[in-house]
């Protein structure tokens, strides 16, 4: 194990396995296909990739919600498939998840003060009355009131059900939170708060981020590093900046192109990739993306490229990376007036100081 | 297609063997000595215990079930008790009287129950929906040999426009079939209607807010294709389904209706034979029936799958 | 940032405790159908439980004078084939059928829904054990196995309850099993494992909850198939037995005296029949109210 | 801006729940001229779907009632069309597109019919011609061996091929006017990039107007001619996308544009809009932005008036245009 | 209900209108026979169908007396050891087999070596038979058997074609061949007998019908809806309380005949340990529910005053009733006086077992009630009919509401019953003066000598009571008013010689 790497994953395969028809062999569909990834204690790592990538997948792998078929997962040096008892049991607490869709992540016969105290019950951390004193205090870290505690999640909007479900992730004092998607389901302005948050408590807790996202935006924004996944593989692994402005592999510069970008005349998004994506239980041989890829050549057919040196800043598994100019994206430009500008840091302004004259940067509903 | 009945066909096999195992267990259930029964007013001994001998009600349990299940292998669902005829004419016999009865019931309640589901789906939230629910409603709630009786009382005794009971085979006077199986058909129908109805109704109201049928309007099709071509081509997979269950609970459900119209069907047959202690009868139509209601599920799913394209291939 | 946010936080007002059965509440207040299927059962169970206080004659009182007499304003509902009065016996025959409709519900529920749950819980073989089993119990024709059950019992009230609950339990298996094999794939369940929550707090917290309002309308609903089903079981003389009234069993005799005496079939077919309708109106009510989609 | 009168003009258009007090869609007014793109952006509840819905008649009624309004497309009315007349129009002059492609096909007929009953009905042509049309329709939006998917079932077909033919359903008699909900919402980035490249080149070859309903500026930027701003059932600005996406008067759309997170400025705090969205049944009197704006004042307790701040700019807002006072 | 109503009309105009034809009769009858072979089946509708199928050696008048019919005369021998019996000349059973002193001979042989035959306790007597000559045939008895022509005159006595019975065996009953006034066509189980005029029959003339049609239809209510809807030409038993409608119908013709049986309540005297019990302890109990019972009313409410109280095991319109027994009025304060006597001033509390089908129910009830009076509290035990025989033959029973369907011979209704070992003695009473007393009339040939045995028993039984006789059951026929020509008897036979359609 490296110094710095809190959660490693070698050689991490994830299958899924069809119900066998009567005659011939199951459907096979392997969702995730030999990842090594090694995660840093107290970094942001996003998981970016189409549908079908097996992003989700490999995200649920790392907290043991589902088994590997074959490989490890390394929880600070421990391998998390041979835990058991106290041990599984400080790993699920030091391990959190937050699901994507905030509607049907919490149980809706549970009141917010049961679902975010659930964990602390379950881990047998403190008796009743301090649970509640930390259920309250939960509460308002994520901008809710310790009222809210006897209600249920079905009176919150998308946005707060968000809050309680990371106030639940964190109520067992995790060292690491992995997000599956966790704002891609909110609108954009209920999305910021969101992120503002994780952002925050990442801070307080000194935590370490898996985020598994589709929007590039917001992984630019969030993120440290990020690992590009196509068809189950990690095709590209690199600091934020550096992938967005040097991608090195042409999937990467292909989603990165794919943007559509919030700037009126500025660059129209390319369609750089033709057709859809193949059947995941009938994957191209050799490299996953040949088949839509523009600079394939006869070998990428063939033969199957490896995440080339796993020890450097900028990983990337393709046999023509060296030889390919990709293009990234480059500063964005919006052109607005210098009224403009003005206008939205007044905007700011006034959004900063009313947060701070009502002491919440979120009111709750209604 | 066919690795799917193969499979279904297969699963089967235990679930046959419970039910084999249920219906002889219903011998041992029965409380009342058969024989007694058999012997006559006059209950002689001697006769009884050679009455018990020839019946093999002195074996073993097991023993007994093995020498059933050995002869139903070979198609031989014993012989009745009371009339000595063989369980398989017995049952030959009646099947067609049920499913006559049944396939006639299932005639009006697809009559009644389809366009009143589609109608009331249609007219969601108006009166016509509301009278269609409360119809139906009235028609799972009425007890069925209550209307039975009712009806007799009315259609036969009042008015004598029905003959209040009996059977006349099909190929021997198919009208005045019709005509003596018409009342009973109605009683067990209407409870099939009613719940065909409902389940239409629900099917019909998911699909009619489904986005595809909302796309067939955004293209400007007529109320009508939207209604059939669209909605009740898909609203019918579950109806289909439902229709094809029904069918089975039909068989059981003409139990009530054939004791109270004399009806000489399975349901007639199998409760006479309950009260009879007619053991070799009730085995074999509870298990005929068990084993019908199986394939009948098996078909359900089968035609299911041939309407639904997306579960066609496999 | 966030303990100061935390830190000048407005005194958070405590907020009226609002139970997550409110909102269907509410909704079923609304139904008018729902209401009135709540109104005739509640009057039903009213008029079931205030028996012994009406003042009515006893159910069991005789008039040899009074044969099958046609309804007066001695007897509102008139006389029996003994000179019973028919009010009275249709007023304590509500306890049977309610209690008939209910304890079979009972025993179908609590044999049935642990076993679905299990089912649905544990999947594998006891599965396909418990799968095979309903099966196999769903494929024998319900009235059929009751008419067995409750011969195999002895005719008798209690017995004809347990002979329906067994019959309908595997309504139950099967609705629990597929309720929890649904529940085990929401997102919520996931998120009990991520936390670390174990298989009896995840059945009890998570499953059952959730599993219950499907289970309480379909119980509802059985309910009103179970008055029925007594009522069959009694009308073959398997169910309640003389002298306690229930209403299958009055019809049972008054299918004997449908010319001359027809109130006493009109007046149990027409109980059986609102009282059911009642149940399938609040069960339909029920379901509405509890349907998640429908807000 | 054109001297024309515009291809279709709302005016007030209003739906609201039956029996609820407040519109869900308030006082709506949007021109479509010929052959532009409007993109109507907003959050998810701003009521920018049931315009449209509304205006292709297709409202669900119950529980949702239209409350007043017209929407004038050659001279016609769209919301008092006979049914009949209704029936004609949509699909053949006004055709739509829907968000979900994986629902919005029938799963139990094939591609080609759903493509040809449209035809049939509409131009009245024979099954062959109509097929031979679907054929050509499927070519015309680029889906691989059209010929054989003629007969493919919506199951058989991935998400974005299943758009590829929603499209080409809706374009298959040339409407004038297309309106999009969300076309791409469902897709992945790339395939976006796909379907919104394939409606651009369709666009401009058909000539139709297109009404393209998005949550995503980053689309709308791409696409739009023209942008309109929805909040919580009312649009709140309006104006050429230059001038909205260079030159945001109101302060929602301010808010918006800064919540969204930029790919310059990593690890900074978001600029947010506090609060949520209004639910339906708990509307603000007046503005309807006013609790969750930081320039809220007094006079933000009546409804504000749309005002011109631009040749083809209108803000709905008593602060407008937003100045560096006050 | 309008639409179903129009619905209903609206078929009912399309379809055709009665197929019932002009020499066909049916005849509603109560249950489905069983097996439809005299010497193995044991249900009365069984019977029913045998008067119209199967000829017997001798046959009965309405008034019990022995008449010839497939016998043409018989004589006993003086030692009451032998009967010769002559036969009927130019008799021929359907399959074209002659009748002869053969084919008696076969049947009896039958009757008591086939293995399934329940008729052999009825011709235990005969020792041996012969044929005579070719219509002579003579029976040997190991004891005198005064009974054994009543026997003839029922199953025991009915003749079946050789050639059949010996091609079927067991399996006769599934395509029964005999030599009465019909033959055999069809039986669907559950649905109808089918019968045909058979062309060679001895008494052809008197038979006016070309085919008979039995259709088993339970409810009564329905039975009668069939008569009055002319699905039905007849039907057996209509319900008492039915017969003043039945009456009251211009269309109808009501018949009855009081029956031979009778219903009662047997104790449990000495079987097992389910005797342990005041009721079947004390006599002076069983005689205080007896007097608490008031058989007229019973009658009256119950069977609308149709049926005759009783309280002995012949009815009153019976020779052999014994008129120094009159049916007693109800006396509660006897009663009363009676428990207190044995030990029970408060009263007792006794489990009744009863048939769960209607009317025996509606009976206990009404039996209930008037004990109730009389502090004999009964819990009514209602068991299904074959659970109830168990437990009655087990001796695990108090009481038992049973009755029994009567025989032509007043033996059938009281030896077997009364006497130590009887075959279904199941109150297990005992009593060697009883014994003695029937023994002897069941073997004198001597009328007056038996009905004096039995008036001398019937003394002692109405002191101990094993059984506690309530009412004898009348026959009750419902015709069609197109109908003439037929005879009730008290056996509940139908028998068609000389009935006929009146047009």
């Amino acid at each position: 194990m490296t110094e710095g790497v809190i959660l490693e994953t070698r050689g991490l395969g994830r299958a899924f396995t069809g119900r066998k028809p009567l005659l011939g062999p199951a459907t096979v569909v392997q969702a995730v296909k030999d990842v090594d990834l090694e995660v840093r204690r107290g970094e942001t790592l996003a998981i970016v990739g189409e549908s079908g990538c097996g992003k989700s997948t490999l995200a649920r792998v790392l907290v043991r919600l589902l088994a590997p078929t074959v490989g490890t997962v390394f929880y600070e040096g421990r391998d998390i498939a041979k835990l058991g008892g106290a041990e599984l049991r400080s790993l699920r607490r030091e391990l959190q998840f937050i699901f994507q869709d905030p509607f049907s992540s919490l149980n809706p016969r549970m009141t917010v003060g049961a679902l975010i105290g659930e964990p602390l019950k379950v881990h047998g951390l403190g008796n009743a009355a301090a649970r509640r004193a930390k259920v309250a205090r939960l509460l308002t870290r994520v901008g809710l009131r310790t009222g809210d505690a006897a209600r249920y999640p079905h009176e919150f909007s998308g946005g707060q059900r968000q809050r309680i479900g990371i106030a639940r992730a964190l109520a067992s004092g995790p060292k690491v939170l992995v997000g599956d998607e966790p704002v891609s389901a909110l609108d954009v302005s209920i999305q910021a708060q969101v992120v503002n948050i994780l952002q925050d408590l990442k801070a307080e807790f000194g935590l370490t981020l898996i985020i598994i996202a589709h929007d590039l935006a917001v992984i630019r924004h969030m993120a440290d590093r990020v690992a590009v996944m196509y068809l189950g593989q990690v095709v590209e692994l690199a600091p934020v900046a550096d992938l967005f402005a040097n991608p090195r592999h042409p999937y990467t510069e292909a989603l990165i192109a794919s943007i559509p970008l919030p700037v009126v005349g500025g660059r129209r998004a390319q369609v750089p990739l033709a057709g859809d994506l193949p059947d995941p239980t009938d994957p191209p041989k050799g490299c996953r993306f040949h088949t839509r890829c523009p600079y394939a050549i006869g070998r990428c057919a063939r033969q199957v490229p490896k995440l080339a040196d796993p020890w450097a800043t900028h990983q990337v598994a393709c046999h023509r990376t060296d030889e390919l100019a990709l293009t990234g994206l480059t500063t964005v430009a919006v052109g607005r007036s210098p009224e403009a500008v003005a206008r939205f840091e007044m905007y700011r302004a006034a959004a900063a100081e009313r947060a701070g004259s009502t002491g919440l940067e979120i009111s709750t509903e209604e | 297609m066919l690795a799917f009945l193969g499979r279904r066909c297969l699963i089967a096999i235990p679930t046959i063997i419970l039910i084999s195992i249920f219906v002889f267990g219903l011998q041992k259930l029965l409380p009342g000595d058969p024989v007694l029964v058999m012997a006559g007013e006059e209950r002689d001994p001697e006769l009884i215990a050679l009455l018990r001998e020839k019946y093999r009600l002195n074996d073993p349990i097991p023993v007994q079930y093995a020498a059933w299940v050995g002869n139903i292998v070979q198609g031989d669902l014993g012989i009745s008790l009371r009339t000595q005829q063989p369980v398989t004419a017995l049952i030959a016999e009646k099947l067609p009287v049920t499913v006559q009865l049944a396939v006639m019931a299932l005639i009006i309640a697809l009559v009644i129950g389809i366009p009143a589901g589609v109608l009331s789906a249609y007219k969601k939230g108006t009166w016509i929906d509301w009278v269609a629910n409360v119809v139906a409603l009235s028609g799972l709630s009425v007890p069925n040999f209550w209307l039975g009786i009712m009806m007799i009382l009315l259609v036969s005794v009042q008015l004598g426009w029905l003959p209040a009971s009996g059977y006349v085979p099909l190929s021997e006077d198919p009208g005045q079939s019709i005509r003596t199986m018409l009342m009973p058909a109605f009683v067990l129908g209407t409870a099939l209607a009613a719940t065909l109805m409902r389940h239409t109704r629900s099917a019909m109201l998911g699909v009619l807010q489904s986005d595809y049928v909302r796309t067939a309007r955004a293209k400007g099709m007529g109320e009508g294709t939207v209604l059939v071509k669209h909605a009740l081509r898909n609203a019918l997979v579950p109806i289909v389904t439902v229709t094809t269950l029904l069918f089975g609970e039909l068989l059981a459900g003409a139990v009530l209706t054939e004791q109270i119209f004399t009806i000489p069907g399975f349901g007639k047959l199998v409760v006479d034979a309950v009260f009879n202690r007619d053991y070799a009868v009730v085995q074999g139509v509870v298990l005929c029936t068990g084993v019908a209601f199986i394939f009948l599920n098996i078909l359900a799913d089968a035609t299911q799958r041939v309407l639904n394209p997306r579960m066609r291939q496999e | 940032m966030v303990e100061k946010l935390g830190a000048v936080a407005p005194a958070p007002e405590p907020e009226p405790e609002r139970p997550a059965g409110n909102r269907a509440l509410r909704k079923l207040r609304r139904s008018p159908a729902a209401l009135f299927g709540g109104l005739l059962v509640t009057f039903f169970v009213v008029v079931a439980v205030l028996a012994p206080v009406l003042p009515i004659p006893g159910p069991a009182e005789t008039d040899w004078g009074a044969v099958r007499k046609a309804p007066s304003m001695a007897h509102w509902f008139g006389t029996d084939e003994i000179g019973r009065d028919v009010l009275s016996r249709m007023i304590w025959g509500a306890q049977a059928s309610l209690l008939a409709g209910v304890v079979s519900v009972v025993i179908a529920v609590l044999l049935g829904v642990p076993l679905g749950v299990l089912a649905g819980y544990a999947r594998g073989w006891t599965d396909a054990v418990i799968s095979r089993f309903t099966e196999a119990l769903l494929a024998t024709p319900f009235l059929i196995l009751a008419i067995a059950l409750a011969a195999f019992l002895g005719p008798s009230l209690t017995n004809a309850m347990i002979a329906i609950g067994l019959s309908a339990m595997p309504i139950f298996i099967r609705l629990a099993r597929a309720q929890t094999m649904s529940v085990l794939t929401e997102d919520y369940v996931e998120s009990a494992h991520a936390v670390g929550v174990g298989h009896l707090a995840l059945v009890w917290r998570y499953v059952l909850p959730n599993i219950f309002p499907p289970i309480l309308v379909q119980a509802t609903l059985t309910i009103a198939t179970a008055i029925i089903a007594e009522a069959s079981l009694s009308f073959l003389g398997l169910g309640q037995q003389p002298p306690a009234p229930s209403w299958g069993s009055m019809l049972n005799i008054a299918k004997n005296f449908l010319e001359q005496a027809p109130w006493m079939a009109l007046w149990p077919g027409m109980a059986i029949f609102l009282v059911v309708l009642g149940f399938n109106l609040l069960g339909d009510g029920l379901r509405d109210a509890l349907d998640p989609r429908d807000t | 801006m054109n001297d024309q009168p515009p291809l279709l003009e709302v005016r007030g258009l209003s739906v609201r729940i039956r029996g609820a007090a407040r519109n869900l869609v308030d006082e709506v007014s949007l021109e479509l001229n010929a052959g532009e793109t409007l993109c109507v952006v907003g959050e998810s509840g701003c009521g920018k779907s049931l315009t449209a819905l509304a205006l292709m008649g297709l409202l669900s009624d119950p529980p949702l009632q239209l409350m007043g309004g017209k929407a004038l497309f050659r001279g016609q009315n769209l919301l008092s069309l006979k049914r009949h007349n209704l029936q004609q129009m949509r699909g053949d002059q006004v055709a739509m597109i829907f968000q979900e492609p994986m629902t919005s096909l029938n799963p139990s007929l094939r591609i080609g019919e759903q493509i040809a009953e449209t035809v049939r009905r509409h131009r009245g042509v024979s099954t062959a011609d109509a097929r031979a049309r679907a054929l050509e329709m499927l070519e015309r939006v680029r889906i691989p061996a059209a010929g054989a998917r003629l007969d493919a079932y919506p199951h058989e077909l991935s998400g974005g091929m299943r758009q590829r033919a929603m499209i080409a359903m809706a374009l298959a008699n040339d409407p004038a006017v297309l309106i999009a909900d969300e076309p791409t919402t469902a897709l992945d980035v790339t395939i976006q990039a796909q379907i919104l490249e394939l409606m651009r080149g369709l666009l401009a070859e058909t000539g139709a107007a297109l009404i393209l309903i998005t949550h995503d500026l980053g689309v709308v930027a791409e696409m739009a001619d023209r942008v309109a701003v929805m909040y919580a059932g009312r649009i709140v600005e309006v104006g050429a996308a230059r001038a909205i996406f260079e030159d945001p008067q109101h302060p929602y759309t301010i808010g918006l544009m800064s919540s969204m997170p930029s790919f310059g400025d990593s690890g900074a705090r978001l600029v947010t809009i506090p609060g949520v969205v209004p639910s339906a049944t708990a509307m603000p009197p007046g503005c309807r932005f006013a609790p969750r704006c930081p320039f809220v004042e007094d006079a933000c307790g009546a409804q504000p008036a749309a005002k011109a701040v631009g040749s083809d700019h209108m803000v709905a807002c008593v602060r407008a245009p937003l100045g560096v006072a006050a | 209900m309008t639409t179903k109503r129009t619905f209903a009309l609206a078929l009912a105009m399309g379809l055709g209108a009665s197929w019932a034809q002009a020499a066909d009769l049916r005849i509603g009858l109560q249950d489905d026979p069983d097996v439809l072979d005299p010497d193995q089946s044991r249900t009365f509708v069984g019977r029913i169908v045998y008067a119209s199928l199967c000829d017997k050696l001798v046959d009965i008048t309405p008034d019990l007396e022995i008449i010839p019919q497939l016998a043409t005369g018989w004589e006993w021998s003086d030692d009451g050891l032998e009967l010769t019996m002559t036969l009927r000349e130019g008799a021929s059973f359907h399959d074209g087999e002659p009748f002869n002193a053969a084919a008696v001979v076969a049947n009896i042989d039958r009757s008591q070596n086939l293995e399934e035959s329940r008729r052999k306790s009825e011709v235990k007597s005969i020792a041996s038979v012969e044929a005579v000559d070719d219509y002579t045939v003579k029976f040997t008895l190991a004891s005198p058997d005064a009974t054994l022509i009543a026997q003839f005159a029922d199953r025991s006595g009915m003749m079946l074609s050789p050639k059949a019975t010996a091609e079927a065996g067991v399996e006769f009953g599934l395509n029964p061949v005999c030599s009465g006034p019909f033959e055999f066509v069809e039986r669907v189980q559950q649905d109808r007998i089918v019968l045909e005029k058979f062309a060679d029959y001895w008494n052809a003339d008197a038979i006016n019908f070309d085919k008979v049609i039995f259709l088993p239809i339970p409810d009564t209510t329905v039975r009668l809806a069939n008569l009055r809807s002319g699905d039905l030409d007849m039907l057996e038993r209509l319900a008492a309380t039915d017969v003043a409608s039945a009456s009251a119908d211009d269309g109808l013709i009501v018949e009855q005949a009081v029956s031979l049986g009778y219903q009662g309540i047997t104790v449990n005297v000495a079987n097992g340990a389910g005797a342990d019990s005041p009721i079947g302890q004390s006599e002076l109990v069983r005689k205080a529910l007896s007097l608490a019972i008031d058989r007229d009313v019973i009658n009256q409410v119950v069977f609308e005053g149709a049926f005759a109280p009783g309280n002995q095991s012949f009815p009153p319109t019976s020779p052999w009733y014994n008129a120094d027994f009159p049916v007693e009025g109800r006396d509660v304060d006897a009663a009363k006086a009676l428990l207190a006597e044995a030990g029970f001033p408060d009263g007792i509390e006794i489990d009744i077992q009863v048939a769960n089908n209607p009317v025996q129910t509606q009976l206990m009830q009404v039996v209930q009630a008037m004990a109730g009076e009389a502090a004999i509290k009964i819990n009514i035990v209602a068991k299904e009919f074959a659970t109830l025989l168990s437990d009655q033959s087990a001796g695990d029973y108090t009481a038992s509401q049973i009755g029994w369907s009567g025989r032509v011979d007043p033996d059938g209704n009281i030896h077997q019953f009364m006497t130590t070992g009887g075959g279904i003695n199941d109150s297990k009473y005992s009593n060697p003066e009883v014994d003695a007393l029937l023994d002897k009339a069941r073997t004198s040939t001597d009328l007056a000598v038996r009905k004096e045995s039995y008036d001398a028993a019937r003394a002692i039984l109405a002191d101990e009571l094993p059984i506690i006789y309530l009412y004898h059951v009348t026959w009750i026929w419902a015709l069609d008013d197109k109908m003439q020509g037929f005879v009730p008897y008290p056996d509940g036979m139908i028998r068609l010689e000389g009935v006929s359609f009146n047009e």
